[in-house]
C-alpha cells in the first residue's frame, strides 16, 4: 500500500505528472476574480471565503480525469485488480495521493490567496481549517466519479456533471465555516456537518468505487 | 370562456402553457421512440428468422 | 498445483464467445492457446486471472496464483527501470527484483527510465515484471508482438526457464515458442447462439 | 395464494415477455383513465375554482406545480428501488424500467422548476431565488442529468445498468444530504410543501373550507399525474426492452448466428 502511495506520489512530482495544475488553476482563478467584479475591498472581502472555496473545488475537479485514467489506459489497473491488495485499499490509496498532490497544496497556498481577496483576519483560520477537514471527502468523491467514467472515451465532461452535485453538501458547510468564521459568527454547526461529511465519505464510499472500478474492469 | 385571472393572467397562462407543451412533447416523443423500436425489431426479427 | 478449468463458458460484452471449455494446466507445463482473433482467448485470459465473472463451469487453482500480462503492461515511462518492479515487486508482497533483472539481462538499463526504452527492451521489462509478481502460473497475451526474433529466443528461454523451476504458462499467440507444452486450439469451442425466438435469450 | 407464493408470482412479471404482454394489456386503461384525470383536474381547477384572495389567480398553478414536484421526487424513488432490485436479483427489466423512468423525471423536475420560477415573479418579485426547495430541486435535475448521461455514455448494457444503479444509491444519499445542507444554507422563502392541506399553499391564515375548494382539484391532478407516470414508465420500459432485445440479436448475428 505505502508502495502504491509513493509511486503515485513520485509520478505526480515528474515531468508531466500534473502536480502545481490545480494551483495554477487555483491561482488563476483569485487573480481573474478581481478584474472580473471589481476592486473594492469590501466586496472582496466579503466574497473571499467562498470563492476561495469555489476555486478550490474546481481546481480539484480538474485534475480528477487523471486519477485513474492513467493506470487504466497503461494497464496497471488490471494488474492491481488481480494483485494481492484489495480494490477498496487502491481506490483509498489513489485518493490519498490526490489529496495529498491537489487538496493539501491548495490548503497550504490558500491564506496567500485570501490575502489578495482581502479575506478578514480571523477568517484566514477557518478557511486553512475547513479546506483541510474538506477537501478529503472532495478527493474521495472525485474517486468515485473517476471510478465510474474510468472506461469511457471523453469521460471528462460526464465526470464532471456526476461530481457536481455530489459536491454539494460538502461545499456548502465547507464555505459557511469560511464566511462564519470571517464574520466572527460562531461556526460549530456548519464543521461538524463538514467533518461528519467527510468521515462519512471516507469510511463508506471506497466500497462503492471499489464497486464500479471491478465493473469497469470486466 | 377564459375566467377573469386578474393581473396574474400571463403568470397563470404561462405556466399551463409550458407545462402543458412539455407533458406533450414527453409523451409524443416517447410514443415516437417506441412506435420505431417496435418497427426495427420486428424488422430484425423478421430478418433473422429468414436467415436462420 | 494444476490450473483445472471445467466446462467453462465465458463472455464478452454480455455475450457468450467460448463455452464448454475444459483443460488443465500442470506444473512445468505450458499451454498454447490458438484460434483466430477475436475469437475470445484475451477474454478468456481475464476470465481465468479474475478480472470477470464466467458466465458458466468451474476454475480451480487459479486464486492468487496467476500473473497476468495484457498488451500492455503497466509500466510507467516516467519511472526507471528498477522503480517500475520495486513498485510491482512490493505490491506481490515479494523482494529481490534482482533474478528479474538478471533473467532479462535488464541490469544496464536498471536506471533508465522507461519510456526511453526501445519496443522489445519495454517487452523484456514486462516479463520481468512478471517474474517479481512470484506468482506460478504466467498468463500472457500476444507476448512477442513487437519482438525481434532475438528477443523471441529470449522470451521463449525465459519462459522455459520458469516453467522449469516448476511454475507454468498459459500463452495466446501465433508463433511456434518451441516450449514444452499442449497447444488448445479454442475455436471448436465457438458459442453457438441459442435461439432467436427465446426472448430470455435475448437479453443475454 | 400464499404470501410467498404471491410474492413470486409478481417476480414473473420481471420477465420481459411477460412484462410486454401484461403490460400491452393495461396500458390502454392508464391512458385514458390518467389523461382524464389530468384533463378533468386542471378544468375544474383553472375555471371553477376562485382566486387565492392573497395570491389571486396565481393559485391555480398548484394543480401543476405540487403534481410535478411530487412525481420528481416519486420517479426518484422509483429508480433507486428498481436499482436496488437490480443490483439483487438482476432482473433486466427492473434495471431498464430505471432507464425508461429518468426523462420522466427530468420533465416533471423541469416542469416543477418552471412553474415555479414563473409563480416566483410576481409573488417573490424575481424569476429566481435560491430558495431551499427550488435550490433542491435544481439538484435532483443535475443528478437526473448526470444519470441519464452515464447511462448513453456506455456501451455495454449491463455495466451500463450495474454503473447507473450504483450511482442512483450514492446519488440518493448525497440527494438527502444536499436536502439538509439547502435547508442549513437558506431559510428561504418558499411555503411548507405539505400537500394534503392545500390551505399551506394559499396562506396559513386561510380557512380550511376555502382551501378545500381548492384541494379536490389538485388531489385529482395529482391521481392523473400518478397515472400518467404509470403509464409512461410502462411504456417506454417496453421501448427500452425492444431496444435492447434488438441490441442483443444484431450483436448475436455479428459473431455468426
Amino acid at each position: 500500500m505505502i508502495a502504491l502511495l509513493l509511486r503515485d506520489l513520485k509520478l505526480a512530482f515528474r515531468a508531466g505528472g500534473g502536480f502545481g495544475l490545480g494551483l495554477a488553476f487555483f491561482l488563476i482563478v483569485t487573480v481573474m476574480i478581481p478584474f472580473a467584479v471589481g476592486p473594492q475591498s469590501s466586496l472582496l472581502s466579503t466574497i473571499a471565503p467562498g470563492v476561495l472555496w469555489l476555486g478550490a473545488l474546481l481546481a480539484c475537479l480538474l485534475s480528477l480525469d487523471r486519477l485513474l485514467a492513467l493506470d487504466w489506459e497503461d494497464g496497471s489497473l488490471d494488474l492491481l485488480a488481480t494483485a494481492p491488495l484489495p480494490l477498496e485499499s487502491v481506490v483509498t490509496i489513489k485518493a490519498l495521493a490526490h489529496w495529498l498532490t491537489t487538496g493539501l497544496p491548495l490548503v497550504l497556498a490558500a491564506p496567500f490567496f485570501g490575502v489578495l481577496l482581502n479575506l478578514p483576519v480571523p477568517g484566514f483560520f477557518w478557511l486553512v481549517i475547513s479546506l483541510l477537514i474538506g477537501t478529503p471527502a472532495m478527493s474521495v468523491i472525485g474517486t468515485f466519479g473517476a471510478a465510474l467514467t474510468v472506461g469511457l472515451k471523453r469521460g471528462g465532461l460526464l465526470l464532471s456533471l456526476l461530481v457536481l452535485p455530489l459536491y454539494v453538501p460538502t461545499l456548502i458547510f465547507g464555505a459557511e465555516v469560511a464566511r462564519r468564521g470571517a464574520t466572527g459568527m460562531e461556526v460549530q454547526t456548519p464543521l461538524l456537518m463538514l467533518a461528519g461529511i467527510t468521515a462519512a465519505t471516507i469510511a463508506l464510499l471506497p466500497f462503492a468505487s471499489a464497486t464500479v472500478l471491478r465493473i469497469n474492469l470486466r | 370562456m377564459i375566467p377573469d385571472l386578474g393581473k396574474y393572467g400571463d403568470t397563470v397562462l404561462s405556466s399551463y402553457a409550458v407545462s402543458i407543451v412539455l407533458l406533450v412533447a414527453l409523451i409524443v416523443f416517447s410514443v415516437m421512440r417506441g412506435r420505431k423500436v417496435r418497427a426495427e425489431m420486428e424488422r430484425v426479427e423478421q430478418r433473422m428468422s429468414r436467415n436462420g | 498445483m494444476t490450473l483445472t478449468v471445467t466446462d467453462l463458458s465465458i463472455t464478452r460484452g454480455g455475450i457468450p464467445v467460448l463455452e464448454g471449455l475444459s483443460f488443465s494446466l500442470k506444473a512445468g507445463k505450458a499451454l498454447i492457446l490458438r484460434g483466430p482473433n477475436g475469437i475470445g482467448k484475451t477474454t478468456l485470459l481475464r476470465t481465468l486471472a479474475g478480472l470477470q465473472p464466467p458466465l458458466e463451469g468451474k476454475i480451480e487453482g487459479a486464486e492468487d496464483r496467476i500473473a497476468y500480462a495484457s498488451h500492455s503492461d503497466g509500466l510507467k515511462p516516467t519511472l526507471t527501470v528498477t522503480e517500475n518492479l520495486t513498485f510491482w515487486a512490493s505490491v506481490f508482497g515479494t523482494n529481490g527484483i534482482q533474478t528479474a533483472l538478471d533473467t532479462f539481462d535488464l541490469n544496464e538499463l536498471a536506471d533508465r527510465h522507461s519510456g526511453n526504452l526501445s519496443a522489445g527492451q519495454k517487452r523484456r521489462l514486462g516479463l520481468a515484471r512478471m517474474l517479481v509478481t512470484g506468482r506460478p502460473i504466467w498468463m500472457l497475451d500476444e507476448p512477442t508482438v513487437s519482438l525481434d526474433k532475438n528477443a523471441v529466443q529470449m522470451f521463449a528461454d525465459a519462459v522455459r526457464a520458469h516453467l522449469g523451476q516448476g511454475g507454468s504458462a498459459l500463452i495466446a499467440t501465433h508463433i511456434d515458442l518451441g516450449l514444452d507444452g499442449e497447444v488448445l486450439d479454442v475455436g471448436p469451442n465457438k458459442a453457438r447462439p441459442k435461439p432467436i425466438d427465446d426472448f430470455d435469450g435475448g437479453f443475454l | 395464494m400464499s404470501i410467498a407464493a404471491k410474492a413470486n408470482a409478481l417476480w414473473e412479471y420481471a420477465n420481459p415477455r411477460k412484462f410486454l404482454a401484461t403490460s400491452e394489456r393495461v396500458l390502454p386503461f392508464f391512458w385514458i383513465v390518467s389523461i382524464t384525470c389530468i384533463v378533468v383536474g386542471l378544468v375544474w381547477g383553472f375555471f371553477f375554482t376562485p382566486d387565492d384572495y392573497k395570491q389571486g389567480s396565481t393559485v391555480k398553478i398548484i394543480y401543476l406545480h405540487v403534481p410535478a414536484a411530487l412525481m420528481a421526487i416519486n420517479c426518484w424513488l422509483m429508480m433507486l428501488a428498481t436499482s436496488l432490485v437490480w443490483l439483487v436479483r438482476r432482473h433486466h427489466v427492473s434495471a431498464l424500467a430505471a432507464r425508461a423512468a429518468a426523462p420522466i423525471g427530468i420533465v416533471m423536475t423541469l416542469i416543477a422548476l418552471l412553474t415555479g420560477a414563473i409563480w416566483g415573479q410576481p409573488m417573490w418579485g424575481t424569476w429566481w431565488a435560491w430558495d431551499p426547495r427550488l435550490t433542491s430541486f435544481l439538484i435532483l435535475f443535475l443528478f437526473y442529468l448526470g444519470y441519464v448521461a452515464l447511462w448513453e455514455a456506455i456501451e455495454d448494457p449491463d455495466t451500463a445498468a450495474d454503473l447507473t444503479s450504483v450511482l442512483c444509491l450514492v446519488g440518493s444519499v448525497f440527494a438527502i444530504l444536499s436536502r439538509y445542507a439547502v435547508n442549513f444554507w437558506n431559510q428561504g422563502l418558499h411555503q411548507g410543501a405539505s400537500v394534503m392541506r392545500a390551505g399551506a399553499v394559499t396562506g396559513a391564515d386561510t380557512e380550511e373550507k376555502v382551501s378545500n375548494i381548492f384541494f379536490y382539484p389538485l388531489l385529482i391532478c395529482i391521481i392523473g399525474f400518478v397515472l400518467l407516470f404509470i403509464a409512461l414508465v410502462l411504456y417506454r420500459t417496453g421501448t427500452e426492452i425492444r431496444a435492447r432485445r434488438i441490441k442483443a440479436l444484431l450483436a448475436r448475428e455479428r459473431v455468426g448466428g
